[in-house]
């Protein structure tokens, strides 16, 4: 990590919190008018790649030196907007950034095969500045600079959601229900924005968490935190608010659901986070009662509910996102323990869940290219055609059942031990429970891929259909990382635990 | 409220008036008098806004919510359809239910708000008075507005434009341009 | 005499006095109430007014597709470009001060604002000269005579 | 009680409004009619962010010219103040540059910030209310309706069709 950063010169490190997000703006608005679908990858993936060198920097600043804040327009925080990086936020950049590189590289085939040739540029700008956005809800330490930037990723994902109606039509009703129940969710928060703007009259996220406990009491205080749990729970699909999200993520192009499934939701339950312990104080008492029956219960529900609902999908995408939903749940179980060793779990299970999804929806789209295929029972017998694909996506499922060797397991043991040690018994038990639901619909589609025969229409063309390596490269990658980082999990174990510390120690305390 | 101005009245009638407009929007099931009424309503809020002292967001309000949007509306209702079904029993009552879970949570919080014009509520004794004070020594422009909508938060203005872009790229992916005829059918 | 006679005549003398006020809206902005967005919106109204009375063909001759999607993408380049130019000469991303040496009249900031309500002005009117064209140009649903 | 809420209609008309908006969403079924309900939603967040900044007796915060050369060019200086002398209708004498910081403190504005803010949530409103209605128009030409229950049937169909080919 250190080599990576050392690369970049010291001027540029500074101002490294405004290029990241400016880079693929003005990227996006660079591939939009060009001429052909190859040239918007090329400068999709320049972009990405300038983003995640400037992630790593970012990271690495923050590990040795604490918080990294940058003040927009040279204006001090309360007058100006700042971006504000610790630890919490670090661990986000580190997956949008990696999840965005390899989804782009992982682009040019499957769009190339999904999108009509003369909106390829037009896409790809819409998927720059929909990466900007992520980025931006990310890094930025203003309320309502959040909004703006959770804005900025709405519209183009409801956009890019509804690009999958030239292979299914019913991309549209999803995309335009997604985006009836984003824009609640938005407003929702631009409510609890208000009333907390009301209540203490800054919009500066540090400044105003110092402001609010001497306001424990005020019922305006308490109507803003419901609005904007709410209102980013909406957006994080979180357990009674994700309807939006099995078609969203189901009809819409394969590159596009790769890279959402890995990174939206995650974005969405970060804010949730920062949120809850930054902004506002776990002490406050309809903070405190929350943090049980709201994230807690809410969590395990999701967990058992969404993934028996997975178990009756017949169509593959749809499963694997309704298995999303489920693992959001876990996030929010690991957050409703509201100890560090909770968030801290909450934070590993993001960043393994990422991986995991990733591998599995890449390997779902390189399916997809060959044989374009919907309902598990079009899955039969690919072990023999695409053996490559099959392995990655073997390993992807393995880890989302929590497998030991697969990374999934850590996640799964951390979640189970902060449990423990607060004492909720019943909180492992749903964890079993729910990984067994998992066993059932990964044991389904493995056995459906490996063991079943191939259709007999397919005989033919089944000889040797290999992915193409622009889709393979960052499968396998995913797929390595996810038994990898289980032989090696300090890395990803340290930065979920500085991101549980710096959630813990950032705000008024 | 001490003394009693005048222009209370005007926003009393004003306010009075976007209930009621309001209302009937949500009534009506003719899409066209519903696109027409939300012009009207734009324009209502326009002169409320104006009378709230906000002059840069009533004259947005006018130009973007009463022209473009009402545009943009009656050409899409000429795309698609003119009437509306009527409201179901069922929906009807789910969305009253919903209404009223989060009406009750809006009403609990209003004893608590602070008093309508109060010139020492935390909002308007800090970060935004501060404008007012340092514009300018920092930035000599008169309308304190622009200079916080460009220099102070003019990353926030920066993002909207991106968000302007982003709606403009999902309507050229989404509907296409479809530029000349002669020029070649860019679809 | 052809339709909307008096239609014609007046708007070829209004079209070019909205756009003017358009411009004024955007120059005057730090003056008075005004700015890149209702700039904007107002010169495309006067496009859009154009198009109604003169079909949209003739408009997109006028303001051609292709014109409009580089001005979307032009705005948000001036307004980034304007930052990234505030990074290059070394403050803060958005710093206008460093745009123009004379800070005691602060005409960087001056300046600044100027530049990044242009970049405004050009995609907002952009944005919604595509908006229109997108929905224009799709056959009417509903024939003429109904209405 | 009356008392608390006299002083508070403003928020109660907002909160009235947002109710009707949020109403229009979740109640009708035409696609195009809960996009106009989303926008009245959203309009109403904007008079809740407006009526706070509001200041009683307070002026829009567009403070009077002041000349801009209390260091060198005083004749260009002289112009701009004796021109803007009929916007500073309350200042009694000319304004110079020191004096507009001290001068701005008497006159009482409402506060510049929720005017900002709501700028850029107009801005948003239109946004999703464009992209909604390209998809709407969209949705019409491949499905024929726009009302939702029509829709599902149709897309229950060809499920149904498909699951028992």
């Amino acid at each position: 990590m250190e080599f990576l950063a050392s690369l970049l010169p010291a001027s540029l490190v500074t101002h490294a919190p405004a290029i990241i997000v400016v880079t693929p703006l003005m990227m996006a608005a660079v591939a939009a008018i060009m001429p052909n679908g190859r040239l918007g990858w090329g400068v999709t993936l320049i972009s990405t790649m300038v983003s995640a060198l400037l992630a790593i920097a970012i990271i690495v600043d923050v590990q040795t030196g604490g918080v990294v804040s940058y003040a927009m327009g040279g204006w001090a925080p309360p007058a100006g907007i700042e971006f504000r990086i610790d630890g919490l936020n670090a661990v986000l950049l580190l997956v949008i950034a990696s999840l965005g590189l390899l989804s782009v590289i992982y682009a040019l085939p499957s769009v190339a095969d999904e999108i009509e040739k003369s909106r390829q540029s037009l896409f790809y700008s819409a998927f720059l500045v929909c990466f900007a956005g992520l980025i931006g809800v990310a890094i930025t330490g203003d309320a309502f600079n959040m909004f703006v930037f959770l804005e900025i990723s709405s519209i183009s994902t409801y956009v890019l959601v509804g690009m999958g109606a030239e292979r299914d039509r019913r991309a549209l009703t999803a995309a335009y229900n997604y985006l009836i129940l984003g824009t609640i969710g938005a407003t929702f928060f631009v409510i609890g924005v208000g009333f907390l703007y009301m209540a203490t009259g800054t919009l500066n996220m540090a400044d105003m968490s110092s402001r609010l406990p001497d306001l424990s009491d005020s019922r305006v205080v308490q109507a803003a935190f419901a609005f904007i749990i709410v209102g980013l729970g909406l957006k994080a699909a979180m357990f009674p608010l994700h309807l939006w999200l099995p078609n969203a993520y189901a009809y819409a192009p394969n590159f596009v659901t790769s890279f959402l499934a890995s990174t939206a939701t995650k974005v969405a339950f970060y804010t949730l986070v920062r949120f809850l312990f930054d902004v506002f104080w776990p002490e406050a008492p309809f903070v405190e009662v929350s943090f049980l029956w709201v994230f807690a219960i809410l969590g395990i529900i999701g967990m058992i509910v969404a993934s028996v609902q997975a178990v009756f999908q017949d169509d593959a995408r749809r499963l694997l996102a309704f298995s999303s939903v489920g693992q959001v749940g876990y996030m929010m179980l690991g957050l409703g323990m509201g100890t560090a060793a909770g968030v801290s779990a909450s934070m590993l299970h993001l960043v393994n869940h990422a991986m995991m999804k990733g591998a599995l929806f890449m390997a779902l789209g390189a399916f997809a290219i060959r044989f374009g295929v919907r309902r598990i029972s079009d899955l039969n017998g690919f072990s023999r055609s695409m053996p490559f694909t099959s392995v990655a996506f073997t390993i992807g499922g393995l880890s989302l059942v929590g497998v030991p060797m697969t990374v999934g397991f850590w996640s799964k043991w951390y979640l189970g031990v902060a449990a423990l040690e607060n004492g909720w018994w019943w909180a492992v038990v749903a964890l079993i429970l729910s990984s067994l639901i998992a066993l059932t619909y990964v044991a389904r589609m493995l056995a459906a891929i490996w063991v079943a025969e191939p259709h007999h229409d397919r005989t033919g063309a089944i000889a040797h259909a290999r992915a193409p390596w622009l889709m393979l490269a960052p499968m396998w990658i995913l797929a390595i990382a996810n038994i990898w980082f289980f032989f090696q999990p300090e890395f990803l174990i340290s930065m979920a635990n500085a991101a549980a510390e710096a959630a813990f120690s950032g705000g008024a305390r | 409220m001490t003394e009693f101005d005048w222009t209370q009245l005007l926003d009393y009638a004003l306010m009075a008036m976007l209930l009621a407009v309001g209302i009937a929007i949500v009534r009506l099931r003719n899409l066209f008098a519903a696109v027409m009424l939300m012009g009207v309503y734009s324009l209502i809020s326009a002169a409320w806004f104006v009378s709230l002292d906000a002059v840069d967001v009533a004259f947005t309000e006018a130009a973007v919510g009463a022209g473009i949007s009402t545009v943009l509306m009656l050409a899409a209702m000429l795309l698609t359809a003119r009437e509306a079904e009527p409201v179901k029993a069922i929906r009807h009552w789910a969305a009253l239910i919903v209404v009223s879970v989060a009406g009750a949570a809006l009403f609990y919080a209003v004893g608590d708000m602070p008093v309508y014009g109060d010139p020492n509520s935390p909002a308007n004794s800090y970060v935004g008075m501060d404008y007012i004070t340092s514009t300018p020594n920092e930035i000599a422009i008169p309308n304190v507005v622009t200079a916080v909508l460009a220099s102070y938060r003019g990353f926030d203005t920066f993002g909207e434009t991106v968000v302007i872009f982003a709606a403009g790229l999902g309507v050229m992916l989404l509907l296409g341009l479809n530029p000349g005829k002669k020029k070649g059918d860019e679809e | 005499m052809s339709p909307h006679l008096v239609l014609r005549v007046v708007s070829k003398l209004l079209i070019p006095l909205i756009v003017i006020f358009g411009l004024y809206v955007h120059f005057h902005g730090d003056y008075s109430p005004g700015g890149g967005f209702q700039a904007g919106v107002i010169v495309a109204a006067a496009v859009i007014l154009y198009a109604l009375i003169f079909g949209v063909d003739s408009a997109k001759q006028a303001v051609p597709t292709w014109f409009v999607k580089f001005l979307a993408a032009f705005g948000v380049l001036l307004y980034g470009g304007t930052g990234v130019a505030t990074l290059v000469l070394g403050a803060n991303f958005l710093d206008y001060d460093v745009l123009h040496p004379d800070l005691a009249h602060h005409s960087g900031q001056h300046i600044g604002i100027i530049l990044v309500e242009l970049g405004v002005l050009s995609t907002v009117f952009a944005v919604m000269m595509a908006i229109f064209y997108a929905f224009a140009g799709r056959a009417p649903d509903i024939p003429e005579g109904e209405w | 009680m009356i008392e608390i809420l006299a002083e508070r209609f403003n928020f109660i008309i907002v909160i009235i409004l947002m109710m009707t908006g949020l109403y229009a969403v979740v109640a009708t079924g035409n696609l195009v009619k809960r996009l106009v309900g989303l926008s009245l939603f959203q309009t109403s967040v904007f008079f809740l962010y407006i009526t706070i900044g509001k200041v009683f007796g307070g002026q829009p915060p567009i403070l009077p010219e002041y000349s801009e050369g209390h260091g060198g060019g005083d004749t260009y200086g002289g112009d701009v103040v004796a021109a803007s002398d009929y916007a500073t209708d309350a200042a009694a004498s000319s304004v110079s540059h020191a004096d507009a910081g001290h001068y701005a403190a008497e006159a009482i504005y409402s506060n510049p910030l929720p005017h900002v803010l709501i700028l850029t949530a107009i801005v948003v409103g239109v946004a999703t209310l464009s992209v909604g209605l390209a998809l709407v128009v969209r949705i019409r030409e491949t499905y024929g309706t726009i009302e939702d229950e029509a829709i599902n049937q149709a897309d229950y169909a060809i499920d149904s069709a498909r699951r028992n080919t």
